[in-house]
């Protein structure tokens, strides 16, 4: 099985978590979690060593969504909930780019709720990782497929009456190799987690919490960071490949009651591979000339 | 009617032995019979002798087991239309026949020829009497039964009734029945061949005294090729250098998605079958910010469906082609059944002023040369393109001209070449309308693209000046490519200084040409104008057209002359050059109703 | 330029004190600055007074904290637009005001108020010195301290100095205030009113000499209403029978589904946020289906997404409603900017000749009038109907004269009352271009219906004559509505037999019709022409206005010009009254802008 | 907790499962496996004994989707896909009707796929019974979300790369409350689950397997049924309220080796008993006239 990153090139010279920023200022809120999550990301991206130019940011629409400005690489910023299929189509005909998806709860368990299980199971070498804050912020505070029920927003204005929805155990019941959460209060793990998913050859998801300041209120962040639990330090054992284990930490759902870490990692070729071996079979069938495609339609 | 039962001696009135190259063959019966297999056989000789030949499928709406039926057409002159009416008409059961009456006209004189093993008596066939059909019953179970054991190969048998009877190339056939069955068993191959023979010495032997009006004469000459529409579309976006096709099954489209799943794979390219339409115009666009040449393709359901990804890849502009095999409409509408009547929606669909471009093949063999132009057209104007094709132009099987496919010029986008002078700028203003992409990989060239409004960075904006600014940016790109290729895309056919002009796209230029010939013979002066490039609308080559003719008649097939009122917002149109044609479709336009159209035409 | 230093004696030329009954006021700041909340007081104060008012706010890409401003006109007469130039800029700090630079236009001895904290030197900002701004600098932070203990009130203070310096009605402001924090806490009231005593204490103190050269004068008269085109249209929608409300949220339509989600319920409605547009339009399917009515409003890119629902709704002829609140496109476009740019979207949308009904509301109160049509329409035609509005319309808050709700007519759809006699046919051909509807829970009604064309019960055929017919049917339900509501539905406006004559349609109407008044009074015979009903086009109350002028221009917020292309294809438009001006959108087009087209389309 | 049924008209004499059919013909193939499932539900709507006039049988589009046509009652054969938007906003608005959706494997779990988790997170009283026969029917044959990897089809010409999502799991996953399986070669036994579903108060999702004797072979009825696993008769004792046991049924993917029966149940309220309660706590804003409402807008 191949190993991820291995077909990327990698930048000559170190570069810093700095030279992975452009100059553009992000126009989050100020507070907001997602200034975390960018700064994990590059400092991830500077520990992988790729060249910014090898790197390609995608998300779809969301405050999450404008994270692709902030990063210094190839960006695109596409439609709301679409942003898998589009990694997707770059990862498979692009192999040698580090693809990294990335979008809102809403995005991906909303609108765009159709195309995560099936980028799961195809496995493409890909990283998904999703700002999950609970709350529709670009669009000021409607509530989201993870919003708790009961809770009042602009669109739910009795409290909500969905049970909400858990990306953790989505991921994982949609055949996801690699699940991870992080903590955008925790810069350093949060980067570890990018990082472990990089080099995790397959979809590997993140779950990310950067809170929503403006919409779910700024309690989050302190409250969070006092009752995290990491996995795998502090006695906090687990073993990712332990489903059922991973299970019942992916299963959490209020995140002041949450563990943060590696949750679930599997070992699985991914869609790249199999597709080798699908144009290795396919090669059989006569050589790649277009005069020779023409033959079949000689009566 | 003439009443030729089997092994009867004719009867009635007998009309003398006419010749003809060109015969219309229909063939209806159910699942276990075999009837697209004969079809498919007859054209598949008729190529390879060198012939014109076209065969139109239709079936029921059962998957399997149900009613189904084949027209086929062999010419000496190249075969335009599917012809209109049939000059003979196998029915291995009338009830089957019920079901497709609608779409099967019967020529005068008609040749019926139906299994005996259906009973129904000769006087109560479903067939007009004042078409003075000849009717011939055979035992096709029974022969069959005798000639193989089976009664399966009477598909086969059929086939050599049918060569016997109306001089068609009996070798020709036979060669066509070995090559279809060259990998099957040594018993399967010599009992078709003993199908084959029964067929003829039957004729021979029963029917050598039939009042069969028709021989069919012809010589030999280059073989032709064979192909759909929906396969030469495919196979033209493979030679234009697609390496991605992503897609999600749907009739009529399915098939494009079938071939390329075959042929992509030894390219290193990749068939991907998709969750949903619109995760597969997301993975071409993509695939396309990677400097992939991709496409898809579908009909109406998921082309609603890609919608938003077309608004996007337009105000990026990103290339990416859709091929848009068009069934009847609204809604699922009639799967099986052709119709242009998405139209409208390709050429506006997507909120905003959102540019795109859509071209329409007009023949099978166009069909490959339209997909090459459509990546083309993309790739040079970093836009999407739309090709308008439909259920009658794609799964209609063709004979082509053998062409030579080197000879078509791929054309590539213009790429950032990073000598880091200056920052890139995806949309930057000094490079006119369309400006180098830089693709992932390229170092220097990285940049942020979005759906949203930009400045030249491709960085967001809100600005009303630098939208207005960008819009003209994306809107001149089209207005350049009426200017720069309308001529050349703008195909004209028929008499050379027409009186009388027909202005159609698409799939209808098969009968709106055939109806010119046949109007052109009979000494009308009538031209066709057929545009390639839909969208932009190429006026000036139009209105030149129209400028040339006294009269001009538009048709398409679809309820609201969609084409013909997307034009009138665009030229000048006076009454004389503004007379339309539309209707509903299901059934392709027949010539002579298009003749009978412009007839009308030329006497208002 | 005129500078007025804070506590200086007013210097250089000091023009004549000039009263005035129509003022525009803007006012600009960041975040914390309350700069909205002072202009929505003002509105209330204004409408209190029976005034008319309107207010159109802007806000910077950032959720919180970011720049904002708003623009408030306030007049005797009706405020049709939103005033092209400021009368009066409030500036809290210059770097926010750079960033509406393009929104705010102001007038030649514009009064210029800025905050002292901001520190820029008079002579140093950004405003043109030729118009001959009267600049006053004002320390709000100090002031508010000193006030109420904190800066936070300065936007309350802010309204002390507007009301003393302009002779805005200062009762009515202090009124406006009580109402708004009639729920907060006396501490909160108090410093309220401490804040604005302070403000209107300033300017008595300082600025009693200050060369303010504007005076509003007005008398009191009937308290007006105060909504937005969004909430009107909401509104229109419950007073229609609205039941269900299904939507996903988007700028600058989700002000539509938390209006709904607030009253809906204690109707015994529902309001659902669904997880996406396609589950949206599909509830509301779902809802029309069993009889209940059902809307969804959004913009663009989810408008997209319900392209394939509205096919199905138009095929099977369910009521449905769709609310598009436009914004500029393509794509993601500018999601806070207004433009008219969905209409060739609407109008065309869908594979298929698949009917469907647009109508535009001209201004807010007729929003509430177009929610109630829109729903009669899909009701009594059985059809999906799309309201097209726009940012400006939507979410500008304006002054409507109170209007009795209960003097709108509501109607139902037919139903099948099921007497036995016969089977129930959906599409009855008997009936006309409408059949009942059986509703489930009806005995005797029982039907399936689907996307698939079909014949009269609804079951699906794929038969071409029958699909002809009943695409006849489903487009001449188009054809009466026109017919029978066209002219009702097409407003004129402007001089009673005007020489010049504007086209326009939806929230440009506002600018178009003021554009009108002032060249009327100017003694131009200029009048406006407003289809309400987009599709189908209203042929006839159209070309009749059209007859009757000598010229005409087609105006609207796009860059295709969009509308004017769909009519254009169906009007005979002679090149004197088939004049476009159309441009791309953000900010909504000025009156000036309009009066100068048509004073050039005067002179040409 | 309501008790499902409770609100749905009855009929007033007793209907056969034969008055449950129309006249249509099915143009199914024949042998078809959707036959037994048509078989089943009439069978079930006899027992309820729900009048035909309160039925709403709501598909997508597919060989399932041509369902509504054979059952006398109101039918919809919508979009493909979209059958579960449709028949929630039928069943919030119309409490009263009896409203069973139900598609393909593709409809539910490809192109339909971001419904799902939504409809069953919110538990109306609906029942989703989806015909799982692996593959795409109707067009002909080619993959579907559940045909097994390596699989050769119309599409997959050198097999499938990827790896198949299963329904019932995925139902569990996204809260469903009642979860079953049937086989449509046993009519009796499927009739029953169809109408436990009915019984069931929310969401109720069967995974059906009707062959597909065209595109799959037509081996799969005598072997299915040769192998079949019957719940809680032949000793196969499984407790429908024991999640673990549940998901480890339900994690059955090889139709050859799976058990049959209700997998999972639980107790939960419906989205309309939440909406009562909402519309009550709005209630107390006014009351619900026009006039009431205008006067927000005074200034
Ligand atoms: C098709 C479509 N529908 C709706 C929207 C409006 N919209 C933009 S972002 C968003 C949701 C944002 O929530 P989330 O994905 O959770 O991201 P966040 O802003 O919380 O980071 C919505 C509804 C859109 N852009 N496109
Ligand atoms: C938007 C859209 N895309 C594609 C289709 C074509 N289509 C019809 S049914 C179907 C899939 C059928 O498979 P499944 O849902 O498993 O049902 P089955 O036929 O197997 O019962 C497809 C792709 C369509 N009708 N609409
Ligand atoms: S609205 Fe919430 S998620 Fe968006 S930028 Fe502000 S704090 Fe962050
Ligand atoms: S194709 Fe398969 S699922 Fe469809 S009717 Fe035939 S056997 Fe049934
Ligand atoms: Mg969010
Ligand atoms: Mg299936």
């Amino acid at each position: 099985m191949a190993t991820a990153l291995a077909g990327i090139p990698r930048a000559e010279t170190k570069l810093s978590a700095k030279d992975f920023k452009t100059d553009l200022k992000p126009i989050w809120c100020p507070g907001c979690g997602d200034f975390g999550v960018l700064a994990a990301l590059t400092k991830a991206l500077s520990e992988v060593q790729v060249a910014p130019e090898n790197v390609a940011v995608m998300t779809g629409i969301g405050c999450a969504g404008r994270l692709p400005g902030y990063v210094n690489g190839y960006g695109f910023n596409a439609l709301h909930g679409r942003v898998l299929p589009l990694a997707t189509g770059l990862k498979l005909t692009r192999p040698d780019l580090l693809v990294f998806a990335a979008g809102g709860d809403g995005d991906g368990l909303a609108i765009g709720a159709g195309h995560f299980p099936h980028a799961a199971r195809r496995n493409p070498d890909i990283t998904y990782l999703m700002f999950d804050n609970q709350v529709y912020g670009l669009t000021k505070g409607q509530f989201s497929p993870t919003t708790p029920m009961g809770d009042v927003t602009t669109t739910t204005r009795f409290g909500s009456i969905e049970s909400p929805v858990n990306p953790a155990t989505l991921a994982m019941a949609y055949g996801a190799s690699f699940v991870a959460r992080a903590f955008s209060g925790n810069v350093n793990h949060h980067a570890e987690m990018i990082l472990e998913a990089f080099r995790h050859p397959g979809f590997a998801f993140i779950q990310s919490i950067p809170p929503c300041v403006t919409f779910r209120g700024n309690e989050q962040f302190k409250t969070i960071r006092e009752r995290a639990r990491w996995l795998n330090t502090d006695g906090n054992d687990h073993d990712p490949s332990d489903w059922g284990a991973a299970w019942e930490i992916a299963n959490q759902t209020d995140i002041y009651d949450m563990s943060f870490g590696i949750i679930w990692r599997q070992a699985r070729p991914t869609y790249e591979e199999r597709l080798g071996f699908l144009r290795e079979k396919a090669g059989k069938r006569g050589p790649a000339e277009l005069d020779s495609v023409l033959d079949q339609f000689r009566p | 009617m003439i009443d030729v039962a089997t092994s009867t001696t004719p009867a009635g009135a007998v009309s003398a032995r006419r010749t003809t190259d060109d015969i219309v063959i229909g063939i209806v019966g159910s699942g276990g019979d075999g009837v697209i297999s004969s079809g498919e056989l007859l054209v598949s000789a008729a190529a390879a002798e060198g012939l014109y030949a076209t065969i139109l499928k239709s079936f029921g709406p059962q998957i399997r087991g149900g009613e189904s039926s084949c027209r086929v057409r062999i010419s000496r002159e190249e075969a335009l239309s599917y012809g209109d009416r049939l000059d003979v008409l196998v029915a291995f059961n009338w009830a089957d026949f019920a079901r497709f009456k609608e779409e099967l006209e019967l020529a005068p004189g008609v040749v019926v020829i139906y299994d005996s093993k259906d009973g129904t008596p000769v006087d109560q066939i479903p067939v007009d009497p004042a078409l003075e059909p000849v009717i011939l019953q055979i035992p096709f179970h029974e022969l069959a039964n005798e000639a193989t054991g089976s009664s399966l190969s009477k598909n086969i048998l059929l086939l050599g009734v049918l060569g016997e009877l109306f001089d068609l190339p009996t070798d020709g056939i036979a060669e066509a029945v070995e090559r279809k069955f060259r990998r099957k068993s040594e018993e399967v191959r010599a009992a078709n061949s003993k199908a084959l023979a029964a067929g003829r010495a039957y004729v021979l032997r029963e029917l050598a005294e039939a009042p069969v009006p028709l021989s069919f004469v012809h010589e030999k000459g280059e073989p032709k090729l064979l192909m759909t529409g929906n396969e030469a579309l495919a196979f033209g976006a493979l030679k234009a250098g697609c390496r991605l096709y992503a897609g999600y099954p749907i009739t009529p489209s399915s098939d494009v998605m079938e071939w390329l799943a075959n042929e992509l794979p030894r390219f290193g390219g990749t068939m991907m079958q998709t969750e949903d339409e619109i995760a597969a115009i997301g993975m071409c666009v993509g695939a396309s910010f990677g400097g992939t040449k991709a496409m898809t393709s579908t009909a109406g359901p998921g082309l609603s469906l890609m919608t938003e990804f077309l608004g996007l890849a337009s105000i990026a502009e990103i290339p990416v082609v859709i091929a848009d095999i068009q069934r009847v409409g609204p809604s699922t509408g009639i799967p099986t059944k052709t119709e242009q009547c998405d139209f409208a929606h390709v050429a506006h669909a997507g909120p905003g002023d959102t540019p795109r471009v859509v071209v329409a093949p007009y023949d099978v063999a166009d069909c490959f040369h339209m997909a090459v132009e459509a990546f083309n057209i993309a790739e040079e104007f970093q836009t999407p393109v739309i090709i308008l094709s439909d259920q009658y132009l794609g799964q209609r099987k063709e004979s082509v001209v053998p062409f030579d496919i080197h000879a078509w010029p791929v054309v590539d986008r213009l790429t950032f070449g990073g000598n880091g002078a200056e920052p890139y700028r995806r949309y930057r203003q000094g490079d006119g309308d369309v400006s180098p992409m830089a693709i992932p990989g390229q170092a220097g060239g990285e940049h942020t693209i979005s759906g949203l409004e930009h400045v030249e960075s491709g960085d967001p904006t809100s600005s009303s000046a630098v939208h207005a600014r960008m819009n003209a940016r994306r809107h001149a790109k089209l207005e350049r490519l009426a200017r720069e290729r309308g001529a050349e895309l703008v195909r004209t056919f028929g008499a050379p200084n027409p009186k009388l002009g027909i202005v159609c796209w698409g799939s209808t230029s098969a009968q709106a040409r055939e109806a010119a010939r046949r109007l052109n013979r009979a000494g009308h002066a009538v031209g066709v104008c057929v545009p390639q490039l839909l969208c932009p609308l190429p006026v000036e080559p139009i209105a030149a057209f129209l400028e040339g003719v006294e009269r001009a008649l538009w048709v398409e097939l679809n309820h609201q002359g969609q084409f013909y009122h997307y034009a009138r917002a665009r030229l000048d149109l006076d009454a004389a050059h503004g007379h339309l044609y539309a209707r509903s479709g299901g059934m392709p336009f027949s010539v002579q109703e298009i003749v009978d159209q412009v007839l009308a035409l030329g006497e208002a």
